[in-house]
This record gives structure tokens, C-alpha cells and sequence, in this order.
């Protein structure tokens, strides 16, 4: 399909102010863009967890799985596993993706399985109405926590690190156009692509007044520099105060999942041949 | 027997055990050993006419290639001419430890053990001391004489190994030579099968053999059968094959007894067969990466265990909702919890009915036997993505594990791959209301289709909707297909009956117990009637085939007689029960033991 | 009725809802409501007596504080001496969308909602406009003249804030206020409820409510009942409150819409109630940390709703095996999957009964209003520890987030923590065999108690084992445990009856529908069968309270009627089913109508 | 119980030459030395998950949770948050606690829960007769990866250090002294202790050859110098041909969540005064 409209008719229900709207544009602009550099947008899918983020699927009008807390990442592999054709994007929240699901995350990372995570991190439960996260402040009052957690955050950047993972960088929603360039990155990146973004909860985490002030793009950073990439994404460790670098922090080239996993394929008259040799070869 | 179920045509051997009767008297398969007086040929239940019929134990530790020794005596018993079943016994524990495989040979299909023995190898004094109770008058035993002590023959294998300067692990070969000479077994056969069957070192093995052939002598004969030799196949293998006769494209799992089996099976053949296998994080991701390959339309299946299944209930619930295809294997063991990993149960009916919060349809099938396992596996595959839907096989680890000689003459599958696809017509709307219930199907990639799968309540185009008469418009929907798919299940033999198919008097019975319950059925002159299809519940096949009973004995192996529950459920009473939980299938001879209790 | 189980004293008022007709005839529970000529009094079915009753709706965006709004009016009502019943319903969202509460008072106890409103409470203009057909000739409209236009009395919200300087979150003040001078309902009791229940700027709020109230004139008078006023708790508490007094130490579970609340609930007021709260990082740890607790001799409890309680399954297996008592709370949504995560529904029944791999026994009750979720749930913490079997509590998002008026006269649960416990003789054997199948307790750090337990099949002691005999011996136990449960639940009110009890006709329900049933039943002249507990399924006071039934409806928020296929599974052969499936709760009116389309 | 017998009559069923022994023999010496130091035995709690080294459950006879594969460490936080006064310490295996359950190892890091985490690392799924594991090297050949698997192993030690593990150390079987040293180090500390514990699988993964000239035991190393502890975690990748670094790497001292966690008791009396005061304010 081509020009296509690419918001649906559903109605969003977003609260006023909500960051999620600032990804929402953002994937939107970079649709129509690899439109227009001719790529098939039926070649795209995204997937989403279950969330206030994971709304943006009814929002789309692209391929998507809404599927279930936790688990965009393993859809996603099995999607860019089944056809690696397929631009396959995730759309996680940090309930999601840091809790509910973390192990594929990593394990994703790992194997460098060739899709994006994006996770819409507004260190907050937002759908279930305000719970803390992995990402929530030490002492944060949610309503499973109301005098406060007693954890404190985990740093999702460094586990990436980690992990394996050959593309990693931190956005914000408030800088949009940074955004764009580095979701743009990270689409385009081949191998396993992560992006935490700082997302805006207008009701449960309204955080742009901490944000804003502590936000920079550290200059001559060498994303291809590992050690360096670890410096930066300890800079800040989502509880005490300091500057929070964004930008790509860390590139690297390796192999995907997707090609080390190919097999070649068989007709169907081949694959009869091959049961008959098995069952052959069983007497 | 031919199916025409519209989608592939399907020529039907064997698969309900409609074994020719050697007599043609009622009651089809007619065995029984008569042991005191004449061991390796049994009778006919029915006619009296002597069938040939051996069983061999081999035992050892665990790490002593027990298993692989009982198939290379099981390949003799096939090369003779003999169905073969074999049955493997072992805890979970890596070396030591008891491990011994049964091997059954008889003239007619046979799946499960007796309890005596003809002949037992014996590579230590444990297999000689814990199986004293199954010899009878005329059992032969051979043991490996450096370790044990016993009647029968003896071999030093360490002698022999030595002399041949071969590995410890090639001793199964040398216990092997002397069953084969033991049992009057032509060399040229014992040569044939080890050429065939031995991946590494096979003359050296062969040699190994050839002495202890040549230091023992003749004392039980096993004269060939006139049947021609069958495949061997394990049940998991067994659906491995059926499934990629269905379609199978990617095989994700996780390992756990007694499925890995099909893992390592089809991850060992997976390029022959173009598939790809995944083995991932945990059996969470093992389901949601199968979802994946469906949407990215891709036929795919899992498989686990019971504790392994409980993670993947949430995505199962989930293929019921947004209606994406999927096979699971889910193998039985012995529960609950951890329970006995390596030994069989069947517990876990209730809940693969159940599994997964809300309602949807699925399709739950359970095979008797390997050769039920590769036609219905290929079935499930077909059905799953005729109608959308979980499609269940349901193994145990009797069936998993045991080894049982196939039929395929005449069973081709041509799959059609005959799922409802789009029309591409834009706009696709993934879930379309039908009147089948069944939405055309598309995939991420084909050409103005934008596909939207939902866990959410979602409309015809797969967009969330909170409005309630759209939920019960898509409810009614999904609902429908189970409509759909009860009538097309006709077309298939989803009940099947053994025994006396006339008696007053029936074993119901599901599963890996088909083939102890039609023995017995056939010696205690009951009629025996195993449903296949389990869901959606062939109710009305299954009042036929208890037509006119007077008393229905549920058998199972479960504490609780779960099909009996479901039974009652569908108006279907049953009078009493015969159950098993201590992981060791039923045998022969305690299941008529037991039966004999029961019958009025 | 006061029932000694041995454990302790209770005594129950009203659990089994008796309460005292108005007349003392037959049907107990009797009123209807006669819209037309007058709507705020109902006659008794069975003697004509009126009786008082008033239904009010109250609607704004998400983000309003429509439920807090609601709660205020269930207050006022509450503290005119009315029983209270307020259903909520929102979607899925955080701000906007249509979110609205139903609150009814009656005389009477009263469990669910009438279609027909004597108030509408419009925050905005959809609300006036969604409800429409749910205004009779005598509704009174009271709505922000700001936003909506409409028939009735409007209030310029924006000028009262703007006059007393509020904030926007005080327009429902306003509303709240304009609608208790509608009813004429005394100053002095919006003050009272005010200053009982606004946490923040009361004397401000009382400010803007009186600017309405003074603005308003009354249209229709709710004249004050006799009764005292009561609590007013929502499911969700009640839970939490009877978990409490059944010896709850420490809450484990991960948020899930309906069963949130209860988690919040017990959050913020663990430090009063000294329990400990955790949310972990999912299900799974959820369930294996309340395992921990539990191990470590300190009684816990889980929640969750479909979807989390899928991962939960492989931990409750094990609590069945290794013999750990465990309550879970497993409050239902509309599936399958995610489905609706803020409606309604009844569809876990038989996934709870079955699920996690092998065969346990179990407890699963469940609950039909807020005074029935205190008690049952103290009762299932108790049972879970005097058995050491996985206990459930099976509400949905009706009687989780629904508000009820909850009678505490005279309930005093002494918990005894009366499990067994060990009597210090060395050796402590976890697993001890005894006659009950319940084996004494103890707990690391106990003075020379060796405590294992054991997911793998085991012996007394708690060590693996995978001898046969042993297997069976311990299934056994564990089996036999559920013979006593049968025994021991023998003690409580297991099944309610409602309605006329001695109809042949008869309604059967479980949970929530409770009150939608009784008031169909007494208006139907039916008898209304409820069983509370539906494992192990109480058979027998299940057969007396249907004894002499002609005619048995299911009425389930199903699709497939659960309860229906358990009783005929049970020989109990219900007749027809009245289902709904659409995440909306039956109101009176729509189940009166599709009950008579059945019955006979 | 004083001067019990440690060792259980059950029949210890692990292969000859299996590293298992080690761990075994090295807890129970442990457990000696705390008996005598005047500890008793019966708040000492074992959990282990299911495996080869699960059955260690079996044989040692002290208290333990014998759990399900990959769960042991939320059920360890439970009970230490049910019992402060008790010593938990988790055997997994690395299929267990690396795999199926990642993301309760991580968290417990997160959480600094004070239970000691021991991993019995053989590289290999051992009871299901060998699959690779997250720690298996890209390329191994396991029964679900004939052909050889399609990624590069994890390093748990640099997951741990990213998640704030406050004892972090790797052991090896055949070095059991220092293995001894590690195990106690972590059951004295107070907070999260993770051992890696290279273990000798003799049927699967039997790499004594390839450990036991690489490992070595850095000199001079200030195990509370996070940069260095990073420096040293990552010369072996658990992949690549290096040198191993063994011993304690890194150690902080933080609260634990125990404590952070911990509510006052209340009597059976407050508690039902507490109930009535809740319900007295529903009106
Ligand atoms: C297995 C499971 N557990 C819990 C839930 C309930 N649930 C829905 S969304 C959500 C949290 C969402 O938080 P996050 O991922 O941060 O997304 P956000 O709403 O903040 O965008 C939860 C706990 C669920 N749907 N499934
Ligand atoms: C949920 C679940 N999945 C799979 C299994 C099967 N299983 C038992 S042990 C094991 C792997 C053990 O590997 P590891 O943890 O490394 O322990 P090892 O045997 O090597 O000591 C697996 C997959 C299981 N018991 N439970
Ligand atoms: S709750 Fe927060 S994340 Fe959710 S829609 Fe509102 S502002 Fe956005
Ligand atoms: S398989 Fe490996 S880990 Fe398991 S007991 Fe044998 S040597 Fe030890
Ligand atoms: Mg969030
Ligand atoms: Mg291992």
C-alpha cells in the first residue's frame, strides 16, 4: 500500500500531555519516510506489549501484534525469524520490558536478533494506574508502594551493555528530533536495536521539570567505544541526580540470529523425500 | 480405509488397529502367551492358531547405552519379521543408577509389555536380581559374566574388548552377539542390522559381536516371521514426522522429559527437512516465539512437558483469542510438580481442556500408538490452520519414549496447505465475521493487507473495542468455529474400538493404554473403545461405540480418572475404574488382574 | 446461625442472605421496583408491603473521580439508613473515554442494579446522552450546565469553582451537592459524609457543594429507612479484611485489573494491619516468593486475574505437591487473553479447578457479595493451613470493584492458626503418613527439624524418590487429604439458597450473580440455588438444595456455562442455561426477561 | 541439632568426576566450620531448583526447598522476608538461574537481598542430557543444536555487576580451597552474594583442560573498585580464548531489602482493632 493514511480512525486515548504521542509522531513521520525512500510499508510490523504504550498499535495503520505484558520480544523474534524480510519493531513500556519480561530482552540482546525495541520507559505502571517499575526512583509511592519502594532502579542501558546488545542509545521525549534520528538509527541498524525513552507521564510521572534541566548530548562520544558508552550510561543511574547523556551510546557489527539460524529452504517434494529416507532408514 | 476430509486425501492403514484377525473370528487381534509350556509362540485368542511372539529385557546402568542396545535388538526382532514395541525404563540420573528397555516381538502389532520374559541380557547383577520374578521356566539369560552371576550364559566381555582392543561402550555389541546366537538368529542378520544401525565403528563392533555369537549356543530359537521388516519409530519421532507432514516450518521448544526427544530429532534432521528449530530462553518465550512464526505465516509447533506447558498457558490463551494457529505437544509425566520426570502418567487431560483463561475452541487429540501419532499429528497441523485454533497432541512418556514398528504403506499426506487465505481483496480484515466463524487468512508482507492480531476484545479489522456487542459478536465468532470444527471432525476416525466390538462389556480407555487395553480386551472378551479426538469431544462417535454396553470400566493412568469426569460430563457413565499413578504403564497382566476385579 | 467447624466460633448473619422478609411469607428477600407510578419505594413480591429503593447513576470522563463521586452518593445514601450497591464502569484508559457508577440503595440487602435510574448525575454531556433510555417518566437530571444540556437541573460548575476559588477536581462537589437538595436530603448528612469521607479540603468542598445545594430545589425526596448505617467496602477489601482475620502475614502479587484494589488496599494499610505487601517483578516470582513465605511459616496470599494467574500455574503445582498452603485470589475478567481488563466475567471456573500439571487437591470458593467475600476469605486462609492445600478465592471484576453495604454485627473470626503442627520428636518428617493425609507443620529454624520439602514425587522425609510403591503411597495421602476437605467443609454454609425455596424451578448460580439471581428469583417466584464452594464440589447439600426441582437454569457470565458442564459432571443435569458474555453484569431486568424465555 | 551427620543416606547419583562433589563437599565443610563457630544448623535454609546440581537437596541434611527449574531465587526472598534470622543460600544451575529464571537473579541483585546465590556452572543443561545454555559458547553442539548454536554465550558476572549484586566472585571446582573461601565470603555477607562457580560437567561439558591452565587470581585486585571489577569480569567472555579471573571481584555494602522492607510486628489484638477501626471508617 502506498501514501497510505497512516493513523488510524481509533480513538486515542492518551491523557492530554502524554509522551506516548511524541513517539507516536515520531514512528509516524519515520513510516512515511521510508516511504518515501521506497520502502513497502506492508514489509513493516510492529509489536506491542500491554500498557498505555501498546496502544500505539490500534493507532497504526501498519502490521501489527498487540500482544501480550512482557512479551513483545519473543513475537518479534519469531516474526523476523519466519520472514526476515520484515521490518519488525517492538514497542515496549518498562513494566513490560525491564519486569514482566526482561529475559528476553536480554536474551534478544544476545543473540542479536535483528529488531528495535523501543521502550516507551515513563518509570511507571501508567495502564494499571500507577505502580512503580524497575526504573522508578528508590522510595517512589505507587500504589503497590505508598510509603515508598524499597529498591533501588535498575540501569536498563548498562545491562544492555551487558548483554550484547549493538545498538544502544536513550531518547527523550521532549527532544523530538533527536528522537526521530535515533529511532531512525536504530531501525536502519542491522542486528538488535534499543532505544529507552524517556517518556512524559502526564498523571503518574510527570517528570519533564526533572528531565529537562539534566538532559545533554555528550559531544565527541565514539559510539563504537565500549568502554566509553559504559561511562555514559552510568553518568546517570535513574535515582540520584545528574546529567543524563542521550544520543547513541554504543554501536557495534555482528552477525544477526536471523542469519546464523537460516535454513536453507526444501520443496515440498524434497521433504517427502527426506521422510521417506528417515523412515527408511529406521528399519 | 479412506478419508476424504476435503483437504488431502489419506489412505488409512492400520491406524484404528483393524489388524487382520488370524482367524477372521470377532475380535481382530487375539494373543495370548502361554508361558509354561511354549514360550515365543502365543495363541490366538480366538482361533487357537500358535503366533509367533518374544520378549527380550536388556538392562544396565544409566550411561551404558541401554537404550540404543534395546534398539538394535528390537532392529533384529524387525529383521526376523517380528512388530516390534519396545518399552525404555529409566530414573533421572545421568550415569549409574537401573535402566533396562523391553523389547516385544510378535507376529501382530503389539504395543506393551509383558510382564515375563524369554530372554534377558544382563550387563550387571542388578538386571539379574531385579527382574528374578519375570523369568519363566524357559527364559534365557545372558549376562556379562565379569560382573554378574547368574544361571543361563555368560560372556567376559571384558575378555572379548580386550581381545579386540575395542572401547568399554562396544560391550552392548558383544551382549548383543550372544543374545543373537542364543536365540538361533542367522549372522547374516545380526550383520545386517549392525551395518544399518551402528553410526561409528561398526566393524569393529561387528567383530566385538561375532565373538560372543561365537562362544555361546543355541538355546531358544526365534524362528523368523513372515512379515516384511517396518520402521522403528519412537513416538516423538513419530510426530516429528507427522507433523512435518502437515506443514511444520519451525519447531520451537524448551527441553523437558519426555518431549526433548522431538527436539533433538528434529534439530538432528532439521535441514533435511528445511525447518527450523529454536530452542529458546524458557517455555515462555518458546510459545510467543511460536505465535510469531504464525503471524509471519510460518506453520509451527512447540513442545514441553506439564511444567513447561503451565508457562505457556498465558500465549496459549492468546492464540485462542487473536485465532492464531499453532500445534502443541504437550507429553505426559508423572505429577504433579517435578514429580517423576522420566516415568509416565496421564494427568494432564483436564488440563490442556482447560488451560489458558477464557474460552476458546481447540482441538486435543491423543494417539494410542506411533502410528496414530504420525497420521493425527499431521492432522492437528492441518486442522490448526484450517480453523485457526490450538491444536493439542497429547503423548505420554509411554508413547514418547516407546519404540513401535510403523506401517506407512499407502499413508501419504499431501498437504494441501489448505488454510482459508485472503482473497486480497483490500481492505484485509483479519477477523472478518464468516458464517464458518473462519477468517481468511494473511500475512505481514502481502500487499495492501495490514494485519492486526489482538489480545485485546477486537473487532473485525482487529482494532480493540470495549463495546460490548462487538465482544459477544467476536465471542459468538470464535464460538462457531468449535461448531465448525465438531462437523468437520467427522470426516476423521476419531473413536476408535479394539477387542470385542460387540461385548456387553468395555474398557474405555485414552492414549498409550490402547495397546494394554486391547490385549486385554481381546483376552477377557471386552470390548475396548479409545477415543482419539478428546476435544472438541466426540460425543456422538463415542455413544456409538459404547452402543449397547451394560458396564463401562474406565481405564487410565491418573488418580483421579479424568476421562471418566469428562464422560459423566457428556452423559456417558461410567461404571468403574481401573487406574494406575505410580509411573509405570499398565502391563498385560496386571491390568486383566485388575480388569477381572471390576467385570460384573 | 452459628457454626462450630472445630476451629472456631463464627457467627453468621445474613451470610446466606436470610434476611427478614418484610412480610415473614415465603422468597425471603422480596422487592420490586414499579417505575411508572412511583420510583423510590418498591413492594414487597410476596405481601405488598413498600419498601424503600432508589437507583442513582453518576458519569464524567476517566480522570473525573467518577468512583470517588460515587462513593460520596453510596455515603449519603448509606448514611440515610439504605443498603448499598454501586457497580463502576470504565474502560481501559486514564483520562476521557465514558466512565460511570451505578449506585442503588434499597431497604433491603441488595446486590446489583436496575436499568431504570431515579437520578443521573451528568458531568457531561455524554453521559446525559449515553443513558438515555435509562430515565423513566420520574427521573431527576442534575448536570454541569457547563458542559451539557439537557432536561432537569443544571449547575454552572465552572462559576461555583471560580466563586469559591476551587480547584476543577471539586466539581463533583458541586454535583453531589445539587443532587442531595434534589433529594431532599438534610444538610447536616452531606456534611457528616463530607467530613467522614474527603480526605483534602473538606471545609472547600463543603463550600462548593453548598452553592449547588442552595442553587437546586427538590425533585424528588429519598425519605430516610431505619436502618443503621453500615460499612461500605468493595470486594476487593473485603477480601483483603477476611484474609486479615483468617492470620494473612504477608500479600505477594503483581498488578492486574480486578484485582489491583486489593493489592492497593493492603499496601496502604500494611503497616496498621502488620503484614508485609511485595510487588515483584511478575507472576511467577509472585507465586515462588509466597511459597518462601509460606516455607518459612508465615501464611501468605497471592492475587491476580487471568492472565497472571497463567503464570502462576507451574507455582501451584508445586504448592500441590510439596504440600504448602497458599490462598489465591483470582478475580475474573473478560477473556480470553487480555480481552476487557476492566469488565466482567465468569470464565475461570473450570480453569482454576484444573490447572498446573498432575493431580492435587484443592479448595476453591466462591464469594457472591462483600459480607460472603469476609468471610469466605478468612475460612479459605484457614483451610489452606489446617489442610496444606492451595486454596482460591474466585471473584470477578463485579464483586472486586463493587461496592457493597457489609453487615459486621456480631462476626468475630478467632483465628486459631490451627494447622497442625509438630509435636518436637525428632525426626521431623515433612511428609509424615498419617491417617488424614495431613502431616504436622514445622518450619526452618525449628529446633532440630530437618524440614525438606520436595517438588519431585518424595518420601516422609521429603527426599526424592522414584520407587513405585512409594509413589503411590504418597499420591495417596495427598488424595486422601481431599476426603477430609469433603469432610471438614461439611461444617460451613457451602451452598445458599435464595428465592423460594421450595420452587421447582430452579435458578443455578455462583459468585457475583448472587444478588441478580435472589432478586430475579423472589420477582420469578424461583428458587435461587448458589453453591459458595466449588471445591471440592459439595455434591451432596448441592442435590438437597435442588431436591425436587423440575426445572434447573445455569445463569453464568459465560459462554460455555461452566457450572453447568461441573454439575452434570456431578449427575446434577441442569435443563437450560442463561448466559451472558459481554463484560456487563446481568441487570434485573435483562435476566428476568431471559428467564422467561426458558422457563417451562 | 548439633554435631549432625551432614550427609544424608540418600544415593548420591552424579557421574564420576562430576564438579558437583565439590560443591557439595566444599558446603558441607562450610556448614562444619558455622556449626562449630557456634551457628546453629537449623536456620541454615538450602534451595535448589531441578538439575544435577539440584540433587544436592537430596543429599545434604539440612532444611530444603527443593523447587522448580529456574525459581529458586524468589522463593529464597521469601523466606528471608518471612525469617530474617535464617541463612539462605540457592544452588542453581546455570540452565536454571542463567535461562528459565534470569530475571529473579537479576532482581534479587537489584533488590540486594541478603541470600547467597551459588551457581553451579557446567555450561550445559545437565539432567536433560545435554542442550547448550546461556553460558555455552557460540558454536556448541548440544542435542536441541547439532549443527552448533547460534550465539554468544552470556557473562554473568558483567550482567551481576550491572545490576548491583553486592558480592560478586567466581569459583572454580577444581579449585576448592579458594572455592571454600568464596562460598563463606558470600554467606557472611550481608546482602546480595552471586558465585559463578565453573563446574566440571564430566558427560557434557568436561573442560578441565581448557579451565585449569587459564584461571588465575589477579593480584593486588581492590574487589571494591567497580571499574576494575568491570576491567576483570570482562577479560574472559566465557567465548573467546583468555585468561580467567577467579575470586571475589567486587563487594559493596548497602541495606538490604529485608530490612528496607521490614513492617513492625502487631499483636493479635492490634491487628483486630486495626480491622474494626478500617471498617468503622467504610461509614
Ligand atoms: C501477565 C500480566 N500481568 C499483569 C497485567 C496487567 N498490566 C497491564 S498493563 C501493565 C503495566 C504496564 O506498565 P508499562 O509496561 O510500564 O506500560 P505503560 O502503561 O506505563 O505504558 C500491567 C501490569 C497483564 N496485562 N498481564
Ligand atoms: C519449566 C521446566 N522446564 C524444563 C524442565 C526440564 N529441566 C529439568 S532440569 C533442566 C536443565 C537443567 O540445567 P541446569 O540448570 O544447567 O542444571 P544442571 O543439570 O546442568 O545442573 C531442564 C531444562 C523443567 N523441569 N521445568
Ligand atoms: S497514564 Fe501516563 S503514560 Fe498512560 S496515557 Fe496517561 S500520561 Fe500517558
Ligand atoms: S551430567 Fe554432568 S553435571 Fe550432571 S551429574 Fe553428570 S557430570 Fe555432573
Ligand atoms: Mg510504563
Ligand atoms: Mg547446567
Amino acid at each position: 500500500m502506498t501514501g497510505r493514511e497512516l493513523i488510524t480512525d481509533v480513538q486515542n486515548t492518551w491523557c492530554p500531555g502524554c509522551g506516548n504521542f511524541t513517539i507516536q509522531h515520531t514512528l509516524k513521520k519515520i513510516l512515511a519516510e521510508m516511504e518515501t525512500a521506497g520502502r513497502s510499508l506492508d514489509d513493516v510490523v510492529l509489536v506491542s506489549g500491554i500498557g498505555c504504550h501498546a496502544k500505539i498499535a490500534d493507532y497504526l495503520n501498519i502490521n501489527t501484534f498487540y500482544s501480550l505484558h512482557g512479551r513483545t520480544i519473543p513475537v518479534a523474534t519469531g516474526i523476523k525469524l519466519a520472514n526476515p524480510d520484515l521490518t519488525v519493531i517492538c514497542c515496549c513500556g518498562d513494566g513490560d520490558c525491564y519486569a514482566e519480561g526482561l529475559d528476553h530482552l536480554i536474551f534478544a540482546a544476545k543473540r542479536n536478533v535483528d529488531i528495535t525495541v523501543i521502550v516507551h520507559n515513563n518509570r511507571v505502571y501508567g495502564l494499571t494506574t500507577g505502580q512503580y517499575t524497575p526504573t522508578s526512583p528508590l522510595g517512589f509511592r505507587g500504589k503497590s508502594t505508598p510509603s515508598g519502594t524499597a529498591e533501588f532502579p535498575l540501569n536498563p542501558l548498562e545491562l544492555m551493555l551487558a548483554s550484547g546488545a549493538t545498538y544502544i542509545a536513550r531518547g527523550y521525549t521532549k527532544k523530538m528530533d533527536q528522537l526521530r534520528a535515533l529511532l531512525q538509527g536504530g531501525i536502519a541498524h542491522r542486528g538488535f536495536s534499543f532505544i529507552d525513552v524517556l517518556q512524559i507521564c502526564a498523571t503518574f510521572f510527570p517528570a519533564a521539570d526533572y528531565y529537562t534541566p539534566r538532559v545533554y548530548d555528550p559531544a565527541d562520544h565514539d559510539p563504537t567505544s565500549f568502554d566509553h558508552a559504559c561511562v555514559l550510561a552510568r553518568e546517570w543511574d535513574y535515582n540520584s541526580d545528574a546529567r543524563i547523556p542521550l544520543g547513541v551510546l554504543y554501536t557495534a557489527t555482528f552477525p544477526c540470529f536471523g542469519e546464523r539460524m537460516a535454513t536453507k529452504g526444501v520443496t515440498a517434494g524434497e521433504r517427502e523425500e527426506a521422510v521417506r529416507q528417515i523412515l527408511a532408514s529406521r528399519i | 480405509m479412506k478419508i476424504d476430509s476435503g483437504l488431502f486425501e489419506y489412505n488409512v492403514r492400520n491406524v484404528t488397529s483393524e489388524i487382520q484377525p488370524c482367524c477372521g473370528g470377532p475380535g481382530g487381534w487375539h494373543h495370548d502367551n502361554v508361558y509354561a509350556r511354549t514360550c515365543i509362540t502365543v495363541s490366538c485368542g480366538a482361533c487357537m492358531t500358535e503366533i509367533q511372539e518374544v520378549s527380550v529385557l536388556i538392562g544396565g546402568r544409566a550411561g551404558d547405552g541401554i537404550n540404543s542396545a534395546g534398539a538394535l535388538v528390537a532392529q533384529l526382532l524387525n529383521h526376523l519379521g517380528y512388530r516390534i514395541y519396545l518399552d525404555f525404563d529409566y530414573p533421572s540420573l545421568i550415569r549409574g543408577g537401573h535402566n533396562f528397555a523391553i523389547i516385544r516381538g510378535s507376529e501382530h502389532e503389539v504395543g506393551t509389555c509383558r510382564e515375563k520374559l524369554d530372554f534377558i541380557l544382563a550387563l550387571n547383577q542388578e538386571t539379574v536380581d531385579r527382574h528374578r520374578d519375570q523369568v519363566h521356566a524357559g527364559t534365557a539369560i545372558i549376562f556379562n559374566a565379569d560382573l554378574a552371576r547368574s544361571d543361563g550364559q555368560g560372556i567376559s566381555i571384558k575378555n572379548i574388548l580386550t581381545s579386540e582392543k575395542a572401547p568399554e561402550i562396544m560391550g552392548n555389541s558383544a551382549i548383543i552377539g550372544g543374545f543373537a546366537k542364543a536365540a538361533g538368529i542367522e549372522w547374516v542378520i545380526v550383520e545386517t542390522v549392525f551395518r544399518r544401525h551402528i553410526p561409528k565403528g561398526m566393524d569393529l563392533n561387528l567383530s566385538v559381536a561375532r565373538r560372543a555369537y561365537d562362544q555361546l549356543t543355541v538355546v531358544r530359537r526365534i524362528e523368523p516371521c513372515n512379515n516384511p521388516p517396518l520402521p522403528l519409530l519412537n513416538g516423538n519421532e513419530a510426530i516429528g514426522l507427522g507433523l512435518v507432514r502437515g506443514g511444520l516450518e519451525a519447531y520451537v521448544s524448551y527441553p523437558m522429559t519426555p518431549s526433548s526427544g522431538l527436539l533433538h530429532f528434529l534439530a538432528g534432521e532439521n535441514e533435511k527437512l528445511g525447518i527450523m528449530v529454536v530452542h529458546p530462553e524458557n517455555e515462555i518465550a518458546v510459545i510467543l516465539m511460536a505465535l510469531g512464526f504464525a503471524y509471519g505465516g510460518k506453520r509451527a509447533a512447540v513442545g514441553t512437558s506439564g511444567g513447561g506447558f503451565c508457562l505457556m498457558t498465558e500465549g496459549l490463551s492468546l492464540a485462542g483469542m487473536a485465532e492464531i494457529p499453532l500445534v502443541l505437544v504437550v507429553s505426559q509425566r508423572t505429577g504433579p510438580s517435578t514429580g517423576l520426570p522420566t516415568y509416565t502418567g496421564q494427568s494432564e487431560l483436564q488440563f490442556v481442556l482447560h488451560a489458558g483463561q477464557g474460552e476458546y475452541p481447540r482441538l486435543v487429540v491423543a494417539p494410542g500408538d506411533a502410528q496414530e501419532a504420525l497420521f493425527w499429528s499431521a492432522i492437528a497441523m492441518d486442522i490448526a490452520w484450517k480453523f485457526q485454533v490450538p491444536a493439542f497432541i497429547l503423548p505420554d512418556k509411554t508413547l514418547s519414549e516407546g519404540t513401535y514398528s510403523v506401517d506407512t504403506g499407502g499413508i501419504t499426506v499431501p498437504v494441501t496447505k489448505a488454510a482459508p487465505f485472503w482473497d486480497k481483496k483490500p481492505p484485509y480484515r483479519r477477523y472478518a465475521d464468516t458464517p464458518s466463524g473462519v477468517s481468511p487468512l494473511a500475512f505481514p508482507g502481502a500487499k495492501d493487507a495490514v494485519v492486526k492480531v489482538n489480545s485485546y476484545a477486537h473487532d473485525a479489522s482487529g482494532y480493540t473495542t470495549e463495546e460490548a456487542g462487538m465482544v459477544t459478536l467476536m465471542t459468538d465468532k470464535r464460538l462457531r468455529k468449535d461448531e465448525e470444527l465438531i462437523t468437520g471432525m467427522n470426516g476423521y476416525p476419531q473413536v476408535n474400538v479394539h477387542g470385542s466390538a460387540e461385548a456387553p462389556v468395555a474398557i474405555l480407555c485414552w492414549g498409550s493404554t490402547k495397546g494394554v487395553c486391547s490385549e486385554a480386551g481381546v483376552k477377557l472378551g471386552l470390548r475396548v473403545v479409545q477415543p482419539v479426538v478428546i476435544a472438541p469431544f466426540p460425543v456422538t462417535p463415542l455413544k456409538e461405540a459404547l452402543a449397547e454396553t451394560k458396564t463401562i470400566i474406565c481405564v487410565e493412568e491418573n488418580a483421579t480418572a479424568q476421562l471418566a469426569a469428562l464422560a459423566r460430563q457428556h452423559g456417558i457413565i461410567p461404571d468403574a475404574k481401573v487406574l494406575r499413578y505410580d509411573g509405570r504403564p499398565f502391563t498385560y497382566e496386571s491390568l486383566c488382574a485388575r480388569l477381572k476385579e471390576v467385570i460384573p
